[in-house]
C-alpha cells in the first residue's frame, strides 16, 4: 500500500488498464517522448512500446478524431487533450461524433473512449488553462463525465472508466495533482455513478466535486469549530451519470443545500442540482439551493484567481445565507 | 510508380469522353474481366439516383444528395479495394455503398429521416455517412493507424469532396496519416461544387492533388470520369498503403452533374452551359463506348445492368415507401449501454405522452 | 408597412445595416452568389458589392477567427453559420477568442460581431442541422445570446445586435423562418435585455423563446378553452442578458412556472430559470419551476422529432403538473 | 524575385554562421544603414529574455517562454515592416515586442499573471498575446482582408511555430488568405521543437514552407538565424502584399536553444549535443562577426546595445518585482460593454466578501 499523488495513481491506472487489455492505447501532445506536461504518462511508452503509448502532431481534432476510428477498429483509447481550454478544437469531434456515434449506429457500435483532460484552476496557470468545461460535457448527449477529486479515486474511477464502453470525459483537477493518498492497486472503489458522502452532516449539505472536495472538507471543519454546524460533504465524482439519489437522501435530512463549483454560476452544475432538488424535494427545502461558484466572467490571470475562484468563505457566506431562511 | 505527382497539373487519364483509350491498360486483361462489372455498378448507382430523387419528390424521403455524375469515380474507387478496407463516406457515395453491397433500403431509410446513418454499412466495413463536412477523414486516418497495428493489411479511404479540403479537419487528418505513414487514402471527389461555392473561391491551389505536396504525402489527380484510371489510381495506392509506404492523396476530377441536394435549385448559381459541356463527359457512356470499340461489349450486358437496377430501385421503393418508423422509445437505448437513471425516467414520461396519444 | 416572413425581415435588417453602416461585412458559405440556403441574404451582394457580402471557403473557424480580425481594424462583422450543428468546428473561435478578446484587452477592444445562425429543429433535417446550442453561449462568460421569436422581433434585434459592441450569437429559429408579421423598417422593439409578457395570465408562467414561443400561445389557447387555464407567455429574446426581472414579476403573481425549450432538458436554460427563481422568489413559489423540454439523447431523426420536441402537449402535461401542487 | 520557391529546400542565406557574406547583399548599402539598429535589438532581446527567466526563478513571473536563439527571426522580420502593419504573435517574440517599442513592462505583467494579454501592445499595432495555438492566424487574415478593403497599404503578420502548422486553424487560415489574396505573412519560426515534440513528429513535409504550395501561395525557407535572411524575405513578401500579390508563407529555420518554458526541463526529451550544435548558430555572435568583418563595427555599437539593454532588463525589474495586483472588482468591467444585472449582482456579492477580509 503506497501514499501516491494523483499523478502517480493515474499513471498508476493506466499502466494497470495497459497491462491488462492489449487494446489500450495512451496518446496526445508531449505523452510519450517527455511523459506529459504533468507526467502523468511517464515511462508508459518505455514499458508498452510505440503503438500502445504515442505523441501526437499539435492538433485537438485530430486526436479525437483518430481516437474515434481506433475504436471503430475495436480498440480503446484514451487521448488526452493537454490542458481543458484546448478541448474546444476537439469540441466538434466530441460533440457531433463521439457523443453520438453509439446512437447513429443504432448501438452498433461502442465508443470506449476516455478522454482525459487536466482541468479547472488553482495553479496560477496562463489563460485557458485553467477552465472549468463540465457543462459543455454534461449538456451533451451521450457523454459520461468523471471528475476524480484523491488519487485513489482517480485510480479506481480511471479504471472504470477506461473499461467503460461508453465515451468518458475524464476531467482531472490539476489542483489536486500533486496531493497524496494511499492507494491499493488493483482495489476499485464505488463505480462510476456513485456519489459519495465524504463527511456526515445535518446542518447543510454541500454538493462538491473535483478540487473543491478538500476545500469544502476544510471549510466543513472550520464551520464546525467556529460555528457548531455540521455540514454534510458530498462528492459527486460523476456529473453524468448524476447519483441524484445521494443527493436527495442527504437533503432529505438536512433541508438545505449548498452547491460549490468553480465554474461560472449560469449553466453550472449548481443550476442542474438546484433545478432537480427544487422539481423533486419540493416540499423537504428549508430553504433554496444555494450556489457558491466561480463568476460569470473570462478564468481571471493567475495573480487574481483566489478571490475569483470560491473558497472556504464563499462557502461558508453561502452556507449561512442558507441558515438565514428561517422554518416557516 | 509513375502516375504519383507531385506538384503539377498531370492528369492520369486511361479513357477519354469519347470511350477512346489514351494510355495503353497495361493489366488489360484483368480490367476487362472486370469492367463489365463495374458498368453494371455505375448504372445501378445512376438509376438509383434516379429513384431516390423521385422518392424524395413523392414526399417519401425527407433529402438526397444526388452523385449523378460521379459514378465512375465512386465505382472506379470502390471496385479497387478489398472488402475488409474500411471506408469513411461523406454522404454523396450512392456508388461506393452499391458496390460494397450495401442493401439500399439501409440507404434510402437514412434519407427518409428514419434513424441517422444508415443501416447495413458496418457490417460491410463502411462508417455511416457523415454529415459535418470533413470531420470523417480523422476516423479514417484513426481506422487506419489500428490496422497498422492489426497487421491486417488493412487500407481505409477517406471520402471528401473538394469544399471538404478548406476544413482544418481534412488538413489535421492529411498531416496525421503522413506523420504515422498511416495506409489511409485520401479520396477528394473534385466535383467542383460545395453547394454553391465553386472550386476557385474554395482554393487557389493549381489543383487538390497538389496538396500532397506539404504533407510529404504521394498525391496524384486523376480523370474523376474516368472509371479505370480512378480504379488503377486507388489500386496502386492501396498497393503502397498496404506494403507500408503510408497514405495517399488522389483527386479525381469530375463534376456534380445534379442539384446539391433536392433541397438545391443550382440555377441560382451556376450557367446551364457548364453542365451541358460536363454531360459530354459522362463517365458511364464512356465506359460503354470502350467497351463497344474494344469488343468486350455484348447486349447481355446491358440487359443484365438495367435489370439489376431495376431490382434495385423497386427493392428502395418497396423498401422505403411508407416505411413504418421506429419506436420513439428508441430513443433512449443507445445513448448509453445502460441508461441512466435520468434516461429511464424521461423515457416513461416520453411513454405515458404516447400512451396518451393512443 | 409589410407582411414579411422572418427570413424577409432578417434580410431587411441586413441590408438597413449595411446601408446605415459602411463598416458591416456579411459573409458565410454560399450567402453570396447563391444568397444563402435559406435565401436570408439574398441580394445583399449585388446591393452592397463583393466587399461587403462574400463568400468564404468551407470552414467555420476561419470565418469566425477571420471576423475577429476584422473586428480588431474597426469593421462590424456579421457572419453566417449555415446551421447550428456547424458552430462546433468554431468553438475555440468563439469560446476562446470571440468571448474574452474585451477582456483580454482590459477593454480596449470591443468585439462587435454578430454570429447568425439558423437554429433549432423542427424542418426535419439531417443530423447537425437541428441543434440547440443556446447553453454553450450563456454559458460563455463574454457573449450575448439573442433568440427572436417572429419576423418583427428578429428584424429589431438584429440591429441592435449589430449596432452592439459586443459579440452576439444570434439564434434564428429556422421553423419560424416562413412565418409572416407585419415588420415596419426603420422602428426598433424592446431592446436586447428585455423579455417580452407575450400573453398575460394568472394561472402559471411559461417563458420560453425562439421557436416555441409560438407553440407556447398556441397552448395557451387550448388551456383557456379546455381547461380555463389562463397562462402567462413570457418570450426572453435574449439568454443573455436575461431579463429575470420580468420573469420575477410573473412569478410572484402566478407562483408557478414551466420553462419551455426544445434543447436537452439537463442544463438547458430551464436548469437556469428554475435555479433562480427558488433562490430569488422561494416563498413565492407555490409549485417548483418545472421544464417542458427535449430530452437527454442525441437529437433523433427528421421522421421522429415531433415526438422529440417538446410541443402543446407536453407543456400542457407540464403545467397540470404545476398545478397539482397545492398551496399548503 | 528569385527567393520565393515551389517546393523545395533552398534555403536562403545571406550572412552564415561564421559571419561570412554567401550571397551579395543586394541592398547592402541600406542594411548596413540599419544592421547596427537590428543587432542592437537583438542584444536586448536577449538580454531582456534572461532577465525574465530570473524575474521567474525569483517568484515575480508566474512563467516564461524563453526566444534565446529565435532573435535573428524575430528582429529580422519585425525589422522588414511598417509600424503600421498589424501583428499577430503566439507568445514568444520578446524581439518582435522589442523591435515595435512595447514597454517591458506590459510584457512582464502579463507573465507575472497581473492581466492576460499584457499592455501597450493594441497601441502598436500588435494583438496580445495569443495561447491557444494557430488560432490567431485567422485573426491576422482577417484583419488582412480588412487592410484591403481600407486600401491602406496594410500587412499583416502571423506569427506561428513550427508545431501550429499541424492546427486546423492554421491551415484555414493559409487556404483562405490565398483564396482572398489577402496581404498576410505567415510567418513560421521553426524551432524544430513543440514542447517535446520534434519537427519529424509534427509533420512529414520535406519543409514547412512546402506546404505554400497545395495553398497556391508563394513560399520561402530562410536561414532563420540570419536576421538579414529574415528581413530581406519579409521585405520581399511585404511588397508584394502591399502590391496585391496575396499573401506568402515564410519558414524561419531556427532553434529553440532554452527550454519551452520555464516549467519545462528539456533535458527529458533532447540531446544536449543538438543543443550544442544550434549555439554555434547563434544568430547575434554571427551579425556582430559580419559587422566587424565588413567595417561596420565600431565598440560604441556594442556599449549602445548593452546600455539599451541593461536599461530595459531594469525597467522590467522595476516594473515587475512586486508589482500590484489590479482590483478583482474590474472581473466585472470587461464582459461586456456594460455589465449586465447578473454581473452587478456577482460584482457586489465579491466586494462583500473583499470587505469583509479587509
Ligand atoms: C462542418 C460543415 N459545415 C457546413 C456544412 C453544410 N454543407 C453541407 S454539404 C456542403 C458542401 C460540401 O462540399 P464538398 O465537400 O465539395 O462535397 P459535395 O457536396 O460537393 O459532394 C456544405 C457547406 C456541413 N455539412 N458541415
Ligand atoms: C490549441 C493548443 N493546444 C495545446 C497547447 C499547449 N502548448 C503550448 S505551446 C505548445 C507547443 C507549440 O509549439 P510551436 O508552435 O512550435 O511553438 P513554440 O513553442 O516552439 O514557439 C503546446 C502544445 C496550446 N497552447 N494550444
Ligand atoms: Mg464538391
Ligand atoms: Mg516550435
Amino acid at each position: 500500500m503506497a501514499q501516491l499523488t494523483m499523478v502517480e495513481a493515474i499513471n498508476a491506472a493506466l499502466s494497470d488498464a495497459m497491462q491488462t487489455d492489449e487494446q489500450v492505447v495512451v496518446f496526445g501532445q508531449d505523452v510519450a517522448r517527455q511523459g506529459g506536461v504533468f507526467r502523468v504518462t511517464e515511462g508508459l511508452q518505455e514499458r508498452f512500446g510505440d503503438n500502445r503509448c504515442f505523441d501526437m502532431p499539435l492538433a485537438e481534432s485530430a486526436i479525437i478524431g483518430s481516437a474515434i476510428g481506433m475504436a471503430i477498429r475495436g480498440f480503446r483509447p484514451v487521448p488526452e487533450i493537454q490542458f481543458d481550454g484546448f478541448t474546444f478544437p476537439a469540441f466538434e469531434q466530441i460533440a457531433s461524433h463521439l457523443a453520438k456515434y453509439r446512437n447513429r449506429s443504432r448501438g452498433l457500435l461502442a465508443m470506449p473512449i476516455t478522454v482525459r483532460v487536466p482541468s479547472f484552476g488553482g495553479i496560477g496557470s496562463p489563460e485557458h488553462h485553467s477552465e472549468s468545461t463540465e457543462t459543455l460535457w454534461v449538456h451533451t448527449a451521450g457523454l459520461k463525465v468523471v471528475v476524480p477529486s484523491s488519487a485513489a479515486d482517480a485510480y479506481s474511477l480511471l479504471l472504470d472508466s477506461i473499461e467503460c464502453d461508453d465515451p468518458v470525459i475524464f476531467l482531472e483537477p490539476k489542483r489536486r495533482y500533486w496531493a497524496r493518498e494511499e492507494v491499493v492497486r488493483g482495489t476499485r472503489r464505488e463505480p462510476i455513478g456513485r456519489a459519495v458522502v465524504r463527511r456526515t452532516g445535518t446542518t447543510v449539505s454541500v454538493v462538491t466535486y473535483g478540487g473543491l472536495v478538500a476545500v469544502a472538507l476544510e471549510a466543513a471543519r472550520i464551520a464546525e469549530e467556529q460555528h457548531g454546524w455540521h455540514l454534510e460533504v458530498i462528492d459527486l465524482r460523476s456529473l453524468v451519470p448524476l447519483d441524484f439519489d445521494t443527493v436527495a437522501t442527504s437533503i432529505i435530512k438536512t433541508g438545505r443545500c449548498v452547491v460549490f463549483h468553480e465554474g461560472p454560476r449560469t449553466l453550472g452544475m449548481g443550476a442542474e442540482i438546484a433545478a432537480r432538488a427544487q422539481e423533486e424535494l419540493f416540499w423537504n427545502m428549508e430553504a433554496p439551493v444555494l450556489r457558491a461558484t466561480g463568476f460569470d466572467t473570462p478564468y481571471p490571470p493567475g495573480r487574481l484567481e483566489h478571490l475569483w475562484l470560491p473558497g472556504v468563505d464563499r462557502l461558508l457566506d453561502t452556507v449561512k445565507q442558507s441558515l438565514s431562511y428561517d422554518r416557516i | 510508380m509513375d502516375t504519383l505527382i507531385e506538384n503539377n497539373l498531370q492528369f492520369l487519364q486511361f479513357i477519354d469522353e469519347n470511350g477512346v483509350a489514351t494510355r495503353a491498360l497495361e493489366r488489360d486483361k484483368s480490367l476487362s474481366n472486370v469492367l463489365p462489372g463495374m458498368y453494371a455498378t455505375m448504372v445501378a448507382a445512376r438509376q438509383v439516383d434516379e429513384e431516390m430523387i423521385n422518392l424524395q419528390r413523392q414526399g417519401q424521403l425527407a433529402l438526397y444528395p444526388s452523385a449523378r455524375g460521379q459514378e465512375g469515380a465512386q465505382v472506379g474507387c470502390a471496385s479497387a479495394l478489398r472488402e475488409t478496407d474500411w471506408l469513411f463516406p461523406q454522404y454523396r457515395e450512392i456508388g461506393v455503398f452499391l458496390h460494397r453491397g450495401i442493401d439500399v433500403r439501409g440507404i434510402g431509410l437514412a434519407w427518409r429521416g428514419t434513424w441517422h446513418g444508415g443501416d447495413g454499412f458496418l457490417e460491410r466495413a463502411v462508417a455511416p455517412m457523415s454529415i459535418p463536412i470533413g470531420t470523417q477523414a480523422l476516423h479514417a486516418v484513426g481506422a487506419a493507424m489500428a490496422s497498422k497495428w492489426l497487421a491486417d493489411e488493412g487500407v481505409t479511404v477517406a471520402f471528401i469532396g473538394d469544399g471538404a479540403t478548406s476544413e482544418g479537419d481534412v488538413h489535421e487528418a492529411m498531416n496525421l496519416a503522413a506523420v504515422k505513414k498511416s495506409p489511409c487514402i485520401f479520396f477528394v471527389q473534385n466535383n467542383q461544387w460545395a453547394i454553391s461555392t465553386p472550386l476557385a473561391d474554395q482554393t487557389a491551389a493549381p489543383s487538390l492533388a497538389s496538396k500532397g505536396v506539404g504533407y510529404g504525402m504521394s498525391a496524384v489527380r486523376v480523370d474523376g470520369n474516368d472509371v479505370v484510371a480512378c480504379h488503377v489510381a486507388v489500386s496502386e495506392a492501396a498497393a503502397r498503403a498496404r506494403s507500408g509506404q503510408g497514405p495517399t492523396l488522389i483527386e479525381a476530377v469530375t463534376y456534380r452533374l445534379g442539384a446539391h441536394t433536392t433541397a438545391d435549385d443550382p440555377s441560382r448559381y451556376r450557367d446551364d452551359a457548364e453542365v451541358t459541356s460536363w454531360e459530354a463527359r459522362d463517365p458511364i457512356a464512356r465506359v460503354k463506348k470502350f467497351l463497344e470499340t474494344s469488343g468486350h461489349w455484348h447486349d447481355d450486358l446491358e440487359v443484365a445492368a438495367l435489370a439489376t437496377a431495376a431490382e434495385l430501385r423497386h427493392r428502395l421503393r418497396e423498401a422505403v415507401v411508407d416505411a413504418p418508423d421506429p419506436s420513439p422509445l428508441e430513443f433512449f437505448d443507445h445513448v448509453f449501454t445502460q441508461p441512466t437513471a435520468e434516461l429511464e425516467s424521461q423515457r416513461q414520461l416520453l411513454a405515458a405522452e404516447l400512451e396518451l396519444e393512443g
